[in-house]
């Protein structure tokens, strides 16, 4: 297929790996002229939002943070699936059996503390011990993709499940923002102990930061950061040829040098990350997730209030 | 421009500011308006000018209409004059400016601009002060700029509200020369406020008497002074004593009149009848002289500058006179005065 | 009266026609979402959402503060105004200036600073040793913080409002109190501040209405202290990213509109009451002496300015100059790093600057020529065309109150595709993110525009007319300058305002078209707090020289048109 | 309370506003400032009431320092009472309000101070326009509501800038005698400005005439009029001519001087000497009589309500004269005049 034109892309990636990215891509295809836009998923998605409400949907490509998301615009059929992706190398539980959408990486969410705290976490259940007690930080499911998907985790794990989220609030954690409040109200010192995304803590600790992220034992959520087709794409050729590349070891291994850990098993982590095959992720299913969705958010509202 | 104002009446709230007000001024006419303080001069002009929507009634202006019934033109396009009772001066312009405004507005060059400006604010005496903001201005000098940029509009039809009122003597009897001079110039019709009536006297060529809103009387100005139609007149212009008389004998314009045991010969409009009447003594028909029948006594008497005005007793009636004396004299002084003429106010001045 | 197609009327129209196009049509088709069920219009999400628990605490929590805000700002604006407006202080250029410049920071960038600044983690409170215990709650994260920072965030709108009303008052009305032997505080309460009342109204109802629609402060305050506001509301109903994401927004904004509605009806009831024409000339402000106790305010003053103004920016300062965020500030760590990454090898940083500054700088001039035009009909004395203005006026008052997030929704809605006639799309350029701009903050400019012309004396106006000055005429002439002074303090807060923001261009920024505020968003929402303090503190010097670059034009521009400059 | 100004001087950019003003007003005086437009009249109140901080120079009032150096009394702590010249009514209160302010400040109770108020407003005839706001008030109006409000503060100095201007002759001395009146009841010290001679005439116990910032000279009315001290003050005060004489003989205050061919016995200072010197001459002292021995020809003649006023030419001299005509007379009218009266202008004014 004639790989070339214009691809729009919007991304929630942080914006110089965004640019990494596409530079690589077209690096790659230089036929092609990549215009993106880069933002929070938040942001994103009320963009598109609005957009789909006008009927005149912008991207062609769509690289977000979770699979949740994804998997309701799969609903709504505003994904067109890419057939002919290769994805045998990868584990099928982070991709979609319909080939609408790809996860691209793994992005954990596990517990991180300050340094100076007198406690070293090892399990979410550390959590509920009384030197934590008030000084719990953790990002909002009703702000944040990630958390939303650490929540459905945590809930849907048989030892932690909603009784764990109850405790929490008897602890005196305080959902707040998104992972990057979170981060800072840990680095800072104002609360000692959180639930945050991997890179922030790991990447920061290498310049210093008096921070430690820890892989629980029961182990980490994950958002997937997937790509997909929009249904309405302009340049489906073009489009498709950035999913390959994604998926294809270069960008695979792209990510990796951007401090991520990479979708595909073989790609060795970045530094500071611990070895691939000692990082358990937890159960998930993002169809089901979506179902219950609204109900996780309402019962996590009936116990956090707001 | 003639000026036609037809039945005009304008109200505020449930006050009548204008009250049925008819009148027409005449192409070039020096007009001038006396009346109480709020009797509805500037409610006056600023109809005239537009400035105020009237409640009914007809302004015309070189016989085109300018407000009446479905018509309105704005203050705009009437192309009228005005020297505002309170200034109005823009405090972000200098004098200079201010004077200036309305002859850029008609588009004039800018090197006439200049040049007339220059001589408006000679006019006034103020080119020393052209750069000066008009906060920097005493109130006279304000007044002054006021004036000037009036006459640089040089429109045909010409308002100004008390333009001298807060200038002194000197500077007020050079501009009533100027303005007369302008006025005789431009040939436009103006309408003039004041509440001096010397002044009045002095540029008038018709004067209207105005009290609550209605037009009292219109006439020349010796006319209104020496003639009033009612009493109401007799009293506000120039000073004067009423008193009761009996006529004798009226004859072409005359009348011979019984006062204060005298026979007197003294003016009267034609419609006088013999009988009880109304007599207007100014206080330069009295004469002190000492032949004088009419014995008198100072009650007080207040120094005017060059004279005194005195309130005298008439002994014969115990009425209370007023009569100018050039030498100073104390209450008390014995006086003896005689009668040199007098007006019989109408019976029913038009009121 | 004769109704003409004068250029008064043609250019009413066409200042109501421009404002229902930019402010009324993008809100309209952004309500018909949330107003519009499968049957037509319905009221029925509006009703359920009212009954809603979340939504009637959000309401409240948002009266709430927004109230409490307006009034701490008016009071503290109109006294730092008439300070600096009537007594002898000195260094009164500096302190304007300084007063002024909390606004240029970006609020959530403040709201950061502060969070700092109070924090565990605060530098300067470690220095003193004063520091909260490391893991307490903070002092911040409460409805008082909120308002807190939402009354420091807001009071220079009413200080500049306030303090351009001040130029124009004929001194001899504040001499007339002072010779009936009324002392300064007796002229203030009953001569000065009732014949400021306008503008003073106008200053409440302006921080009103941005407290009702600020969301970095709300959300960086207001969702830890679980103190949900509804702009937070509208960010989480955003945040579900599910089909039903713009009509849950919609009428949260429907919401907000109606309490915007409600505080312009009362504050235009309000206003016409007081109005009161002011005669006489302005003239060199009173000088009132304070004797000894001048000392004593002027160190209040400085005081407060160092709290507002050296808190927060030390601690920005303290951030962009560490290598990772969390670091104490020593010798050791101390890196310039950050500066030299946004400044030389970040182009979009320069790119940033050059867009917000274009955009801003034509957003300011543009709202300032509209609001002259439209103050001049809100307070014109035939009552059609002040309603005619009133309907414009509302409509921009409601676009600012609406998140800014939710007015760039509408935005899309309404310009996504191509202009008709013309043909060109705005979405995606430049343009579209300058045209929110003017729409978002047109009630911003107007306000102080309005409050002024409330105080001109009709007879000027009269005066201009009878010498022939037609409506252009007079406009150009004899308005513009008296205006000048408060229209410049609106140029000056939307040009601060439109520089610094986040939400109006959150979605309608694209690559090459970045602002200022998306790009210290961006840098902050990727993890790099320590690159976002860095631009931040950048911003704020450049603001500064632009600031001291338009003493330049000062010269040239009426007496008090720049605000700093006496 | 008395007033005492020493060597004031106050100015504006390079114009020296005031330029060392000295002078002493009593307890209880009235005391009226006559000068032209711009000369510093309002500025000298202004600085009095501590409205304006002065340059140079002291002011005590009733003894006590006000300004002077290192010395600045806020004028809300000196107790004078100010009618400004552009009013400065507040707007947003009603005239009741106004003129209740200055009662309420001084700590008044409230039953006080509304009877107070009542008094005051029937005192100007605006009682029936209390709940009105400035704005709806005629110019007249406004001033007196100014006016009220100054006396309403029965302050101990009243410092009064053109209180008068805006209202009409009959309304104005009726003002004229409640001021009198009040003056005479409250006892304060009152500085007076107006450019109306009669009105000062009326009013003063003594006239400054002020020019170009500086006094040129104080005295009693009559004294001003009659005996001028410069020329200046003779052409300012009253209508005169001043014309070339010679003294011939001078004795007792009084001299025999030659003037267009007449010998004339009129007043002088005791500083004349023999020579030429310069004869001021008022219109009232140049009376018509068929045997006056100054034949003039009339040039032109200005109506005044009553009288004319006419600027004759004196035939031996081909001077002009001013003169007032009981009738009308036209341009080119002969008239023969005899003069009586007349006063020796020193020869060096304290200009
Ligand atoms: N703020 C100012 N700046 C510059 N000059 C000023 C200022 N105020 C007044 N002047 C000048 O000072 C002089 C005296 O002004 P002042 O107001 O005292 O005059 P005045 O005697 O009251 O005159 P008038 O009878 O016209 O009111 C005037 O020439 C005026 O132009
Ligand atoms: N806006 C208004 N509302 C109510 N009454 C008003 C208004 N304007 C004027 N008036 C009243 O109308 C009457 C006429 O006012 P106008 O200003 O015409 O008087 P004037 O003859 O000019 O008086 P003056 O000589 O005092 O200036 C006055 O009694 C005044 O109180
Ligand atoms: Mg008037
Ligand atoms: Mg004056």
């Amino acid at each position: 297929a004639d790989v070339s034109g214009k691809l729009v892309l919007y991304t929630s990636q942080p914006n110089q790996d965004a640019q990494q990215t596409v530079d690589a891509f077209m690096a790659k295809h230089p036929g092609v002229e990549v215009e993106w836009v880069r933002d929070g998923t938040t942001k994103i998605m009320a963009k598109l939002r609005a957009e789909f409400e006008a009927g005149a949907p912008k991207p062609d490509v769509l690289l977000i943070a979770d699979m949740v998301t994804m998997e309701s615009l799969k609903a709504e059929g505003r994904l067109m699936a890419h057939e002919d992706a290769d994805i045998s190398a990868y584990d099928p539980a982070i991709m979609d059996p319909g080939k609408t959408y790809f996860s691209t990486k793994l992005i954990t969410t596990g517990i991180v503390y300050n340094t100076n705290a007198p406690m070293k976490p090892t399990s979410y259940k550390d959590l509920l011990k009384e030197e934590a007690k008030g000084k719990i930080a953790m990002p909002s499911p009703l702000t944040s993709g990630a958390a939303t998907i650490h929540m459905t985790a945590l809930t849907s794990n048989p030892e932690l499940g909603w009784a764990y989220y109850e405790a929490l609030f008897e602890q005196g954690a305080n959902p707040q923002g998104g992972n990057g409040g979170t981060y800072k109200a840990v680095a800072g010192g104002e609360k000692l102990y959180g639930f945050v995304v991997d890179f922030l803590p790991i990447r920061s600790k290498l310049d210093g930061a008096p921070v430690e992220f820890v892989f629980p034992e029961e182990g980490v959520s994950a958002v997937t950061e997937p790509v997909g087709i929009l249904s309405t794409a302009q340049n489906p050729d073009a489009a498709k040829a950035f999913v390959d590349f994604l998926l294809s070891a270069e960008g695979q291994q792209l990510a990796a040098s951007q401090g991520y850990l990479a979708a595909h098993p073989d790609i060795a982590p970045p530094e500071g990350f611990p070895a691939r095959d000692q990082i358990k992720l937890m159960e998930f299913d993002p169809a089901e997730a979506l179902a219950k969705d609204q109900a996780n958010k309402l019962k996590f509202s009936e116990i956090f209030g707001g | 421009m003639s000026i036609r104002l037809s039945s005009l009446c304008k109200s505020f709230g449930d006050h009548l500011a204008l009250d049925h007000v008819s009148v027409e001024i005449e192409t070039g006419e020096f007009f001038v308006v006396l009346g109480p303080s709020g009797c509805g001069k500037s409610t006056l002009l600023r109809c005239i000018a537009g400035l105020e929507a009237i409640d009914s009634g007809e302004i015309a202006l070189g016989g085109q209409m300018m407000a009446g019934p479905r018509t309105f033109v704005p203050p705009e396009r009437r192309n009228v004059g005005v020297v505002f009772q309170s200034y109005a001066l823009w405090p972000h312009m200098s004098v200079e400016q201010n004077v200036a405004f309305p002859l850029e507005t008609a588009g004039l060059a800018r090197s006439e601009t200049a040049d007339q400006t220059a001589a408006c604010l000679e006019m006034v005496e103020l080119a020393p002060l052209a750069k000066r903001r008009p906060a920097d201005l005493s109130g006279g000098q304000r007044q002054r700029v006021a004036l000037a940029r009036c006459l640089a509009q040089s429109a045909r039809t010409i308002l100004m509200d008390e333009p001298l009122a807060n200038l002194d003597p000197h500077l007020r009897s050079a501009m009533e020369e100027e303005l007369a001079e302008f006025h005789r110039k431009s040939g436009s019709t103006t309408i003039f406020i004041t509440h001096d009536q010397r002044e009045a006297m002095a540029l008038a060529d018709r004067i209207a008497l105005m009290k609550d809103g209605k037009l009292l009387q219109v006439d020349a100005p010796d006319k209104l002074y020496s003639r009033p139609a009612s009493e109401m007149a007799a009293q506000f212009i120039g000073r004067s004593t009423i008193v009761n008389a009996t006529a004798m004998q009226v004859q072409n314009g005359r009348a011979r009149v019984h006062w204060a045991d005298q026979p007197i010969d003294v003016a009267c409009p034609s419609s006088t009848r013999p009988g009880p009447v109304r007599l207007m003594i100014r206080p330069e028909h009295l004469k002190p002289a000492d032949d004088g029948a009419l014995a008198s006594i100072v009650q007080r008497a207040t120094y005017r500058g060059g004279y005194w005005e005195a309130h005298v007793r008439i002994e014969r009636t115990s009425e209370e006179v007023l009569v100018n004396l050039a030498t100073r004299a104390g209450s008390g002084d014995e006086l003896h005065l005689f009668l040199d003429g007098g007006w019989v106010v109408p019976a029913d001045g038009p009121l | 009266m004769r109704a003409s197609f004068s250029a008064e009327t043609v250019s009413l129209g066409l200042v109501v026609a421009g404002a229902t196009l930019i402010c009324g049509l993008p809100l309209l088709l952004l309500f018909k979402i949330g107003l519009t069920g499968t049957g037509g219009f319905t009221l029925t999400p509006l009703l359920e959402a009212l009954n809603s628990r979340s939504v009637q605490q959000a309401l409240w929590n948002s009266i709430e503060s927004s109230t409490l805000s307006a009034l701490c700002a008016t009071v503290l604006g109109t006294a730092l105004a008439l300070i600096i407006g009537l007594t002898n202080v000195r260094a009164k250029g500096i302190l304007v200036f300084l007063i002024l410049l909390p606004m240029m920071i970006p609020p959530h960038v403040t709201a950061i600073a502060w969070i700092q600044a109070l924090g565990p983690g605060s530098q300067v409170l470690q220095w003193f040793g004063i520091a909260p215990e490391i893991g307490s709650t903070h002092p911040l994260y409460s409805r008082e913080g909120l308002v807190l920072l939402l009354t420091l965030q807001h009071s220079p709108l009413v200080f500049l409002l306030v303090r351009a009303a001040l130029r124009s008052f004929p001194r001899e009305l504040s001499d007339a109190a002072r010779v009936c032997g009324s002392g300064a505080s007796r002229m203030l309460w009953k001569i000065t501040l009732p014949l400021l009342a306008p503008s003073l109204l106008a200053g409440f109802a302006l921080s009103f209405v941005a407290a009702l629609g600020n969301f970095g402060i709300n959300a960086m305050l207001g969702i830890p202290a679980r103190y949900t506001t509804l702009p937070v509301l509208v960010w989480r109903r955003l945040a579900s990213f599910g089909p039903d994401v713009l009509p849950n927004v919609a009428v949260i904004s429907v919401i907000l509109a109606a309490v915007a509605l409600l505080a312009i009806l009362l504050q235009t009831g309000l206003q016409k009451r007081m109005r009161t024409a002011l005669i006489g000339l302005p003239q060199d402000a009173l000088a009132l002496s304070l004797g000894k106790n001048r000392i004593l305010i002027e160190a209040l003053l400085w005081g407060f300015v160092a709290a507002v103004l050296v808190l927060p920016a030390a601690s920005l300062l303290a951030t962009a100059l560490v290598k990772t965020y969390g670091l104490p500030l020593t010798w050791s760590t101390l890196t310039f790093e950050n500066f030299a990454e946004v400044l030389w090898r970040q182009s979009v940083t320069v790119r940033a600057f050059a867009n917000s500054s274009l955009i801003a700088g034509l957003a300011a001039i543009a709202i300032a020529l509209v609001s002259l035009l439209l103050g001049y009909f809100l307070t014109h004395k035939r009552r059609n065309h002040r309603r005619a203005a009133a309907a414009a006026g509302a409509q921009a008052e409601i676009a600012f109150a609406v998140p800014g997030i939710v007015m760039s929704i509408a935005f899309i809605l309404a310009f996504i595709r191509p202009l008709p006639i013309i043909n060109v799309s705005l979405y995606g350029t430049l343009w579209i993110i300058f045209v929110a701009y003017v729409s978002c903050f047109l009630a911003i400019g107007l306000k102080p525009v309005t409050a002024a012309y409330l105080q001109i004396d009709g007879s000027l106006e009269e005066a201009a007319k009878v010498a022939g000055a037609g409506f252009g005429r007079r406009l150009r002439r004899i308005f513009a300058p008296m205006i000048a002074p408060a229209a410049a303090s609106g140029a000056i807060l939307v040009f601060l305002t439109a520089y610094n923001e986040i939400t109006v261009s959150a979605l309608l920024w694209s690559t090459g078209n970045e602002t200022i505020g998306t790009t210290i968003f961006n840098y902050e929402d990727g993890g790099y707090t320590t690159l976002a303090a860095a631009m931040s503190t950048v911003v704020v010097l450049a603001t500064i020289c632009i600031m001291l670059a338009m003493n330049g034009l000062a010269q040239r521009a009426p007496a008090g048109t720049i605000p700093w400059r006496n």
